[in-house]
């Protein structure tokens, strides 16, 4: 080794998060641009779908904006248990966790660098979207009746519920953002979960299969509106009353997510810590 | 002529192994963890809901039982469907197995079909009989119907979720082959299967003729066909069950063309 | 005449842009042990791959015990045991349960209580008896590779081929292989590629050596191991540079080919005139006092020496 | 002097299998040393153990001076580690990897991080394979990146996992070449199977067998100093060269094995090895064909410790 290692010198400081910015740039890098841009394309698609469908049908407003919601939400949910179930466990079968953690990297690090990209990639998928089709609905709004039938969304569940409401006027643009925030924030929710569950489990396909479980059971609890504000289905509560033209207060639900994504992500910080990387 | 029969012959016993080798992992701890998970998932579930009149499904007896499978056992083949086929490609048991004399279709066909009959003995059929047996000495006083539906047209719409669940492994499975990559085949197999639940008719007329969405897709305000059919509807998209057949056996089949060509 | 074990002609095999096999012959007559050599990345892996139908050749010819493995591949590898290089085998199975499992894919296999007394007489044979209920999950590299070796036996082939068997073996284990291969050559064709060259000595009876994807040796290893050159090895210790210049200057020294390990130098004295060498070279190398010589004989000529001779050759030109 | 690495009474546990048992170890700075012992000793767990990737079930464990409890981050700032099958970042290049790697090691210029990358490629030999993906890279290439990795970062220290496993000859002897080059700068421990490899280049050798050391120690204590015996072949018979030189008061004994070829016994191996050749070759008449030391290699005495199939 030449003389310039002078100007190399050895690493001293001694944190948990050393190697954070490295990780996190490797990290962002699995999710911009590709993933970021197939969640787009997808939220585009399936809007496309409905509106195309809409302006044929010529039915009401709300038969647009909601099913669009509806599919859009499930869908992401989707793409987010599907494209997370590996961050950890995928690591960690394949040999790259115990090479990164021999090194001076701390494990908080190596969570916080998965959990932070992929939820700025997941992030940034919902705002694009939804910053794009803002001026869209706000065209369509202009014409067309502006009562609908709940119960298309329900289908989820199986059962025949019906429920009527009315919807009157597309919201600004302020609680369209306010919406979007909503949906980012219970998705990066399902991510801490997800990374979680990945050093909780031992198969990803258990990993997979209960953040499946989970999300279903926060959808139908939001949609049976069983589930305390307080807690990420709130948010999605929220989503709907929005949409069915009520004008919920956002605080409680937002802030109760982000303190239980905050414990979801310490735990999974503290499990990964203890974790024996053979 | 002589080596075909030889040939014949090795391929038999090759898949035949694989074969057997999954039904031995069914019937052992896996289909074990199968069964308690699945009869916590849909029997527990139900009666909970059935007992405390809390949930949605609450109180609706067998037509809530068919819908809940419908919900839950699919995303679930997918899932398990895309670890098999994917999992063992990517980690190299795949080409393990077929340096064995194991046909390539020997190997897709004895995976995707010991998954099938496992997963619908401990999902479907062994969960949907014991809650057929628990159902009515729960006081039905909820039950939109309360007697029990004929055990025939019961079996039958359990046959029929069974098949829906092989179309979802198959269709996995084939896009498993051509794809190779686990989070993406299983977001669009899992978006395919929300559509059935919920299909854009404006999209496509053909839905409700050409796919499974015929059968578990519910019109508002009425049960899906399947959960319809135990007590006397017409099961009408007859055509989406026999599509639904005619689609799997095409999805399998082209997984296996597929593995054929494969670099392993 | 019945067909030779292994029949290749002309076997090639491109990957999108690496031209893996460039055209290999290659014949391993029944019953013999055959050592596959090869620098990492000569096509050792590819040709047993085609071998084994796991992937298909770009152009060429291969047949298994008379067998074409492109167009009856499943009855080849009916006949045919195979190792590959790092196995991989099903996560939760038991080591009982892997070897028996390949067992039953085999057509004519044994059953019940004989295919398991077979098994664990197996696992005991290469020192995994008292392994046979763990989970494949939590084998180490060593056990892996021995697990390997008895799924590639259970079924009594009569081809048994290897891709570095015994890398990851320690050397009890490598010796327990090396036997191993031994008993079953004779009536089971053995054909194994590895990198530990004194092993191939002990055991194997021809040699292949290929290199960027064509044969560049074979035959018998007594064969391959005669050389016309006569070179002496020398181990010194000291200060022995002076020593080395007085050494090539020597007019019967055609090379001098040093290495050093520790405080000790290992010279590869290649001598013209084999004479003059018996006379001169003792006296010459104890010419200076501050070097001592630990060893000097004429050098038995191993077959790592001639592998990196005819690999360094073809490499040359 | 403190041993680089030093272990009281370590053991480790997993459900039914003890994989250490009391391990009691210590290897000595600025030594290439040899981590031998058969498949399923313990010898990966150990090494995980000190990088801290597993915790011990009981006993103590210093690196560098610092106890394995504590946070182990400073420490591992000086310890190059090569685990037994690596694999890196699916996506990234063979030069992309080596600098993530320098970066976590070394604070500096990008430019002086660069430079260290390329030196560490040269020094390895993946130069022509840098922009390389690293998943497209052959065994023994991915091998020369493991070390690359491992000693990019300058370390004091470098723990390698059977690093030329897999390796082709030419491939293992720049493997010798390498780890003999870095000895000057910092202490080597290792573990391989190939033991002629092992007794070339470690002047250390510790063996593991049943989770236990049943043996450490320098390696000419291995080889065994003391006592040499050689074997000499004449051009005539020798006769009269052999019975001159038994007069010798370093020679403890002398057997004729076959006509021309003599056995020779000596007190001591510094005299031996010094002055047997020069004292035989002192007698005119007959002339010396060939000397060889009858010693034991290091395998020949592994095997003797390990019990050669004492799969009790």
């Amino acid at each position: 080794m030449t003389s310039e290692a002078t100007t190399l010198r050895r690493i001293e400081t001694v944190s948990p998060l050393r190697g954070l910015g490295g990780l996190l740039v490797v990290e962002l890098r699995t999710w911009f641009p590709w993933r970021v841009l197939f969640l787009t394309i997808a939220g585009f698609g399936v809007f496309a779908m409905n509106y195309a469908g809409w302006r044929a049908g010529n039915a009401e407003f709300g038969s647009l904006l909601f099913p669009f919601f509806g599919l859009w939400i499930a869908i992401l949910l989707l793409s987010v248990v599907s494209l997370t179930e590996g961050s950890v466990l995928g690591e960690i079968e394949r040999g790259t966790a115990s090479w990164l953690v021999a090194m001076p990297i701390g494990r908080p690090a190596v969570i916080l660098a998965k959990f932070f990209a992929a939820s700025a990639g997941i992030t940034a998928a919902v705002f694009v979207t939804g910053t794009a089709l803002y001026p869209v609905l706000l065209e369509a709004s202009g014409w067309g009746r502006s009562e609908f039938r709940v119960s298309e969304l329900t289908e989820v569940t199986g059962g025949p519920i019906g429920m009527w409401g009315r919807f009157t006027s597309l919201v600004d643009f302020g609680e369209w953002i306010e919406l979007l925030l909503a949906l980012s924030v219970f998705l990066v929710f399902v991510v801490a979960v997800m990374i979680l569950f990945g050093t909780m489990l031992r198969s990803r396909t258990a990993v997979f299969g209960l953040g499946l479980g989970v999300v279903g059971v926060f959808g139908v609890a939001a949609l049976a509106g069983s589930f305390a504000a307080a807690s990420p289905a709130g948010l999605l509560r929220v989503i709907i009353d929005v949409s069915q033209g009520r004008t919920p207060s956002l605080v409680i639900p937002f802030v109760a997510s982000l303190l239980w994504t905050t414990l979801v992500l310490l735990l999974a910080v503290w499990r990964f810590d203890r974790k024996e990387l053979s | 002529m002589a080596i075909d029969t030889r040939t014949a012959g090795v391929a038999w016993t090759g898949s035949a192994g694989v074969l057997g080798g999954e039904f031995a992992r069914w019937f052992g701890t896996r289909g074990l963890f199968h069964l308690v998970f699945w009869l916590l998932m849909i029997d527990g579930w139900l009666y909970f809901t059935v007992v405390t009149k809390h949930m949605p499904f609450g109180g609706l007896g067998y037509q809530s039982l068919i819908s809940m499978l419908l919900l839950f056992v699919p995303p679930a083949a997918i899932v398990l469907a895309e670890a098999t086929v994917i999992g063992e490609y990517r980690s190299g048991v795949a080409s393990w197995t077929v340096s064995k004399p194991v046909p390539r279709w020997g190997y897709v066909g004895g995976k995707l079909a010991g998954l099938w009959v496992g997963l619908s003995v401990a999902a479907i059929f062994i969960p949907g009989l014991v809650a057929y047996w628990w159902l009515p000495k729960v006081q039905p006083y909820r039950f939109v119907t309360p007697e029990a539906p004929p055990l025939g047209r019961f079996l039958i719409a359990l046959s029929v979720v069974s098949l829906i669940v092989a179309f979802f492994i198959t269709m996995t499975a084939f896009l498993g082959t051509l794809i190779r990559r686990r989070g993406v085949v299983a977001l669009i197999v899992l978006v395919a299967y929300f559509f059935m639940r919920i299909p854009p008719r404006w999209l496509w007329t053909g839905w409700d003729t050409y796919t499974p969405a015929g059968l578990t897709s519910a019109q508002p305000g009425a049960w899906n066909p399947v959960a319809g059919f135990i007590y006397g509807d017409p099961l009408g998209a007859t055509s989406a069950v026999v599509w639904t057949i005619v689609a799997s056996l095409a999805f399998a089949a082209g997984a296996a063309l597929i593995y054929q060509r494969l670099e392993l | 005449m019945t067909a030779p074990a292994i029949e290749i002609r002309q076997l090639r095999k491109k990957y999108r842009k690496v031209e893996a096999l460039r055209g290999l012959d290659l014949e391993v007559p029944r019953g013999s042990i055959c050592g596959f050599l090869g620098p990492n990345g000569a096509g050792k892996t590819t040709t047993m791959k085609i071998l084994l139908g796991l992937i298909r050749p770009s152009g060429g010819w291969a047949a298994v015990l008379g067998d074409d493995v492109r167009t009856h591949g499943l009855v080849a590898r009916s006949r045919i045991g195979y190792l590959p290089q790092d196995p991989v085998f099903p996560p939760n199975r038991t080591v009982r349960g892997v070897v028996a499992y390949v067992a039953r894919l085999y057509p004519g296999h044994s059953h019940g209580r004989t295919l398991r007394r077979r098994v664990d007489g197996l696992l005991d044979r290469v020192g995994m008896a008292d392994q046979a209920r763990r989970r494949v999950r939590g084998l180490s590299g060593g056990e892996r590779q021995r697990l390997g070796v008895a799924q590639a036996l259970i079924a009594d082939p009569d081809l048994v081929v290897m891709d570095e068997p015994s890398a990851g073996l320690d050397p009890v284990g490598r010796r327990d292989m090396l036997s191993l291969i031994a008993e079953i050559g004779g009536e089971t064709t053995v054909f194994y590629s590895t990198h530990i060259l004194d092993d191939v000595e002990q055991v194997s009876d021809t040699v292949v050596m290929i290199n960027s994807g064509r044969a560049i040796a074979a035959g018998p290893l007594e064969s391959i191991l005669e050389s016309s050159d006569v070179d002496y090895s020398v181990r010194l210790r000291g200060a022995t540079e002076d020593t080395l210049a007085r050494l090539t200057a020597e007019s019967w020294v055609q090379n001098v080919d040093p290495h050093r390990r520790g405080e000790v130098e290992q010279w590869k004295v290649r001598v013209t005139d084999g004479a003059a060498a018996a006379d001169r070279l003792v006296s010459t190398l104890l010419a200076d006092d501050g070097c001592d010589v630990l060893e000097f004989h004429l050098s038995d000529r191993r077959l790592e020496d001639a592998y990196l001779e005819i690999v360094g050759a073809d490499d040359g030109d | 002097m403190a041993g680089v690495i030093e272990t009281r009474g370590l053991r480790k546990r997993y459900r039914r299998v003890e994989a250490l048992r009391g391990l009691d170890l210590e290897v000595p700075a600025g030594s290439i040393c040899g981590f031998l012992g058969p498949n399923g000793a313990g010898k990966t767990t150990t090494m995980r153990i000190l990088m801290g990737l597993i915790r011990p079930s009981e006993g103590w464990a210093s690196v560098l001076g610092d106890d394995i409890d504590g946070n182990g981050m400073a420490t591992r700032s000086r310890i190059g580690y090569l685990p037994q099958d690596p694999s890196y970042f699916s996506r990234a290049t063979v030069r992309n990897t080596l600098r993530f790697v320098a970066r976590r090691y070394l604070a500096g210029s990008r430019g002086a991080v660069n430079e260290r990358v390329d030196e560490t490629l040269e020094l390895v030999g993946l130069s022509d394979r840098a922009d390389r993906k690293v998943k497209v890279l052959s065994g023994g290439e991915r091998r020369r990146l493991g070390i690359g990795q491992a000693v990019i970062g300058d370390p004091d220290l470098l723990i390698l996992d059977e690093p030329s496993v897999g390796l082709d000859p030419e491939g293992r002897s720049q493997v010798l070449d390498l780890l003999e080059s870095l000895k000057e700068r910092m202490t080597i421990f290792y573990s391989s199977h190939i033991l002629d490899d092992v007794e070339r280049v470690a002047d250390h050798v510790l063996v593991l067998d049943h989770g236990e050391i049943i043996e450490q120690g320098p390696m000419k204590s291995f080889l065994g100093g003391g006592a040499a015996t050689y074997r000499v072949r004449f051009d005539g018979d020798g006769e009269a060269t052999i019975d001159s030189l038994a007069r010798e008061p370093w020679i403890s004994m002398t057997r004729l094995i076959e006509p021309g070829v003599w056995e020779i016994g000596i007190a001591n191996r510094e005299a031996a090895e010094h002055d047997l050749l020069r004292t035989l070759h002192g007698f005119d008449g007959t002339r010396v064909t060939e000397l060889r030391p009858q010693q034991r290699d290091l395998e020949d005495i592994y095997l003797d410790l390990v019990g050669a199939g004492d799969d009790e």
